[in-house]
């Protein structure tokens, strides 16, 4: 009976993550990867909290009479994290909207599909100038 | 009291994630999200004292202000989409 | 004077959750923004100073106290506003309310189309 | 919940909506599995910076996304397998607030029984961030400012004539300019408790870097574009970051210099545990500062370019 809240944070980081994992790979857009990415990341910090719980512990900060903390490893790691969490994603915006501005789309399939036509483009001007060195 | 005060904010909380989740247009999710925000601000200085957590007023008082800067930013977005539909092509205005 | 201080802490809290859930309601029942924007914002802005103001009779004087009038003072000023600006920039954004709008579209869940 | 509403969604708007008050409500779990300092950051980066750089590239991208999709099939596949392995896996895991667990067996139960006498700081997480793991941070504060740099890199930091100070953002709002006003050096004043009161409760660099970040992106965002740039431009801003992580290492080589380990802030001062206390004011004060401007810059960075005509 104790068993299922106890094990019960641990099954709601797994939905979490697997709902970002599942946004990362399945949607096309850059921006909804970074916010499903940003689930993901959500879920491993309650992860590393969980983890760091103890029960009747208090926060880590030493107060008198109070014998029960919670570890405070977690709690800097995840702090850090978190910060570090949110300047990588700035980087992935700001290449998300380079991309935009280079293709006009944040769309993984138009993005490719441009590609490959700017490669074939590519292909066929050298095919056509005799050249078959490719770069 | 205390209990009854954090149920009924809880409640609130959820009819407003509702709102948040049906909401037609874009000012009924700001609102909403507005509120939730606010109502998170009354939990966490209710519950922590319930609970008596460790400076669970800092939090509150960042959450309200917080809160505050996100809704403004929202603001700001809408009036920049609404300019740039209006106007139809903003950037060459510069 | 513990007893009375008991007893208004309690009312204060009561009244608040009371208009706390009133608000939830209109929001999630009114037909259409602006009525919403009502319904929540005048309530919470009732709402959240008498959570916090019965709160603040629980508790001990101390620094956690200035902090609650902190927190109080900032939800008054921001609570407000916040919904005013809201508002404003609904309008201004091309949404009209309900009564007036062209189309009479009272099709119950508030999609009055600019 | 919520985390599936932001997947169905096609508004990014609404889905940039709902991911701020996600966060919201980790920030409040946090708070309830007792990690004090954790739901201040999240509170301060997730639902404030997050949603403003979020907002900010969409109007720099596109709102809508496109709306024929590929097929969810193989996502949800792979997504099952994995979720079934870590289920699988999670139930083996020790259970919550359980006292055995592996987390608090190893070097745990040191930091907290002596993280007090040893550092002299109440708030252990401080101890153990700026301290015990005085490395760790460091790597994070470079990883941050990298990060500043990187996003400098890539959108640049555009200072045309359209971006003068006065012109207002959300139309002629009067009622938002004077509330927001005072509201200010409020704000301020809170970021600078909150950075020299880390040592006693929650709070540190990272999070008052944050608060006084969120202090001029507000001011920018109600006095319109430029108004924060003519208080701090943006030219400063590398410096400071750059400062920042001086501060950081030089009293790293400080201490080196002195003949003890990097970052042993014993060095510092004849008394150990005073010259951990000066250590650790020193170096969140540098963490502060390296946060403050590199949140700021990506802001400048998002908010000057224009749209791609």
């Amino acid at each position: 009976m104790n068993y299922l809240p106890g094990i019960f944070n641990y099954l709601v980081v797994v939905f979490l993550m697997m709902a970002g994992f599942y946004v990362v790979i399945a949607q096309g857009n850059l921006i909804k990867k970074l916010v499903g990415l940003g689930l993901f990341q959500a879920s491993v910090f309650i992860l590393y909290i969980t983890m760091g719980n103890i029960s009747g512990g208090r926060a880590p900060i030493v107060v008198e009479g109070v014998t029960a903390y919670s570890s405070p490893l977690p709690h800097v790691l995840i702090l850090t994290a978190i910060v570090v969490g949110v300047a990588t994603t700035a980087v992935g915006l700001a290449l998300a909207v380079r991309i935009h501005e280079a293709y006009d789309s944040v769309e993984e399939d138009q993005i490719h599909a441009e590609d490959i036509a700017a490669d074939e483009a590519l292909m066929d001007a050298k095919t056509t100038g005799r050249e078959d060195d490719r770069r | 009291m205390l209990t009854v005060a954090i149920v009924a904010i809880m409640v609130t909380m959820f009819l407003a994630l509702i709102r948040t989740f049906l909401g037609p247009t874009e000012y009924d999710r700001m609102l909403a999200a507005n509120s939730f925000g606010t109502k998170t601000v009354l939990l966490i200085a209710l519950g922590g004292h319930a609970l008596s957590w460790h400076s669970f007023l800092d939090v509150a008082l960042l959450y309200a202000l917080v809160n505050f800067v996100g809704t403004i930013a929202v603001m700001r977005f809408f009036e920049y989409s609404n300019a740039s539909e209006e106007r139809d092509d903003p950037g060459a205005a510069a | 004077m513990m007893v009375i201080l008991e007893w208004l802490s309690g009312l204060c809290l009561l009244l608040g959750g009371v208009l706390c859930i009133t608000g939830g309601v209109g929001l999630l029942r009114m037909p259409d923004f602006f009525s919403r924007v009502h319904a929540s914002g005048v309530t919470e802005t009732l709402a959240a100073p008498l959570l916090l103001s019965g709160l603040l009779l629980q508790m001990e004087l101390s620094l956690d106290s200035v902090k609650v009038i902190m927190i109080l003072i900032l939800v008054l000023a921001t609570n407000p506003t916040a919904t005013h600006a809201m508002a404003k920039a609904t309008l201004h954004g091309g949404q009209r309310p309900l009564e007036f709008a062209n189309d009479k579209d009272i099709g119950g869940d508030g999609l009055s189309k600019p | 919940m919520i985390a599936l509403a932001a997947i169905l969604l096609s508004d990014l708007f609404a889905v940039v909506m709902l991911f701020g008050v996600y966060s919201l409500l980790t920030a409040a779990l946090f708070m309830d599995l007792d990690a004090v300092d954790v739901a201040f950051t999240e509170a301060a980066v997730g639902a404030g910076v997050t949603t403003v750089l979020m907002l900010s590239s969409l109007h720099l991208t596109r709102r809508w996304e496109a709306l024929p999709r590929r097929k969810p099939l193989l996502g949800l596949l792979v997504i099952g397998i994995t979720g079934a392995a870590l289920v699988y896996a999670v139930l083996d895991a020790p259970l919550l607030g359980d006292p055995t667990a592996p987390v608090h067996q190893h070097v745990t139960p040191r930091y907290l029984e002596q993280g007090a006498e040893e550092v002299g700081v109440p708030n252990l997480v401080t101890a153990v961030l700026a301290s015990y793991r005085g490395y760790d941070t460091f790597g994070e504060t470079v990883v941050i400012f990298t990060a500043g740099l990187a996003v400098l890199l890539l959108l640049g930091i555009h200072e045309d004539a359209r971006m003068r100070p006065g012109v207002s953002a959300i139309g002629d709002q009067v009622v938002l300019r004077s509330v927001v006003k005072p509201l200010l050096p409020l704000i301020l004043i809170f970021g600078l408790y909150v950075q020299f009161h880390g040592d006693f409760g929650a709070g540190g660099g990272f999070q008052a870097g944050v608060i006084f970040a969120t202090a001029f992106v507000l001011y920018e965002l109600v006095f319109g574009e430029g108004s924060a740039r003519a208080v701090v431009p943006p030219g400063w801003l590398h410096r400071l970051a750059a400062l920042g992580v001086l501060i950081y290492g030089g009293v790293g080589v400080y201490s080196l210099l002195a003949g003890k380990a990097f970052l042993d802030y014993s060095a510092l001062a004849t008394d150990p545990v005073h010259g951990q206390h000066l250590g650790i004011l020193l170096v969140e004060l540098g963490v502060g500062i390296a946060v403050f401007s590199v949140v700021l810059l990506i802001f400048y960075a998002f908010s000057g370019r224009s749209r791609r005509q």
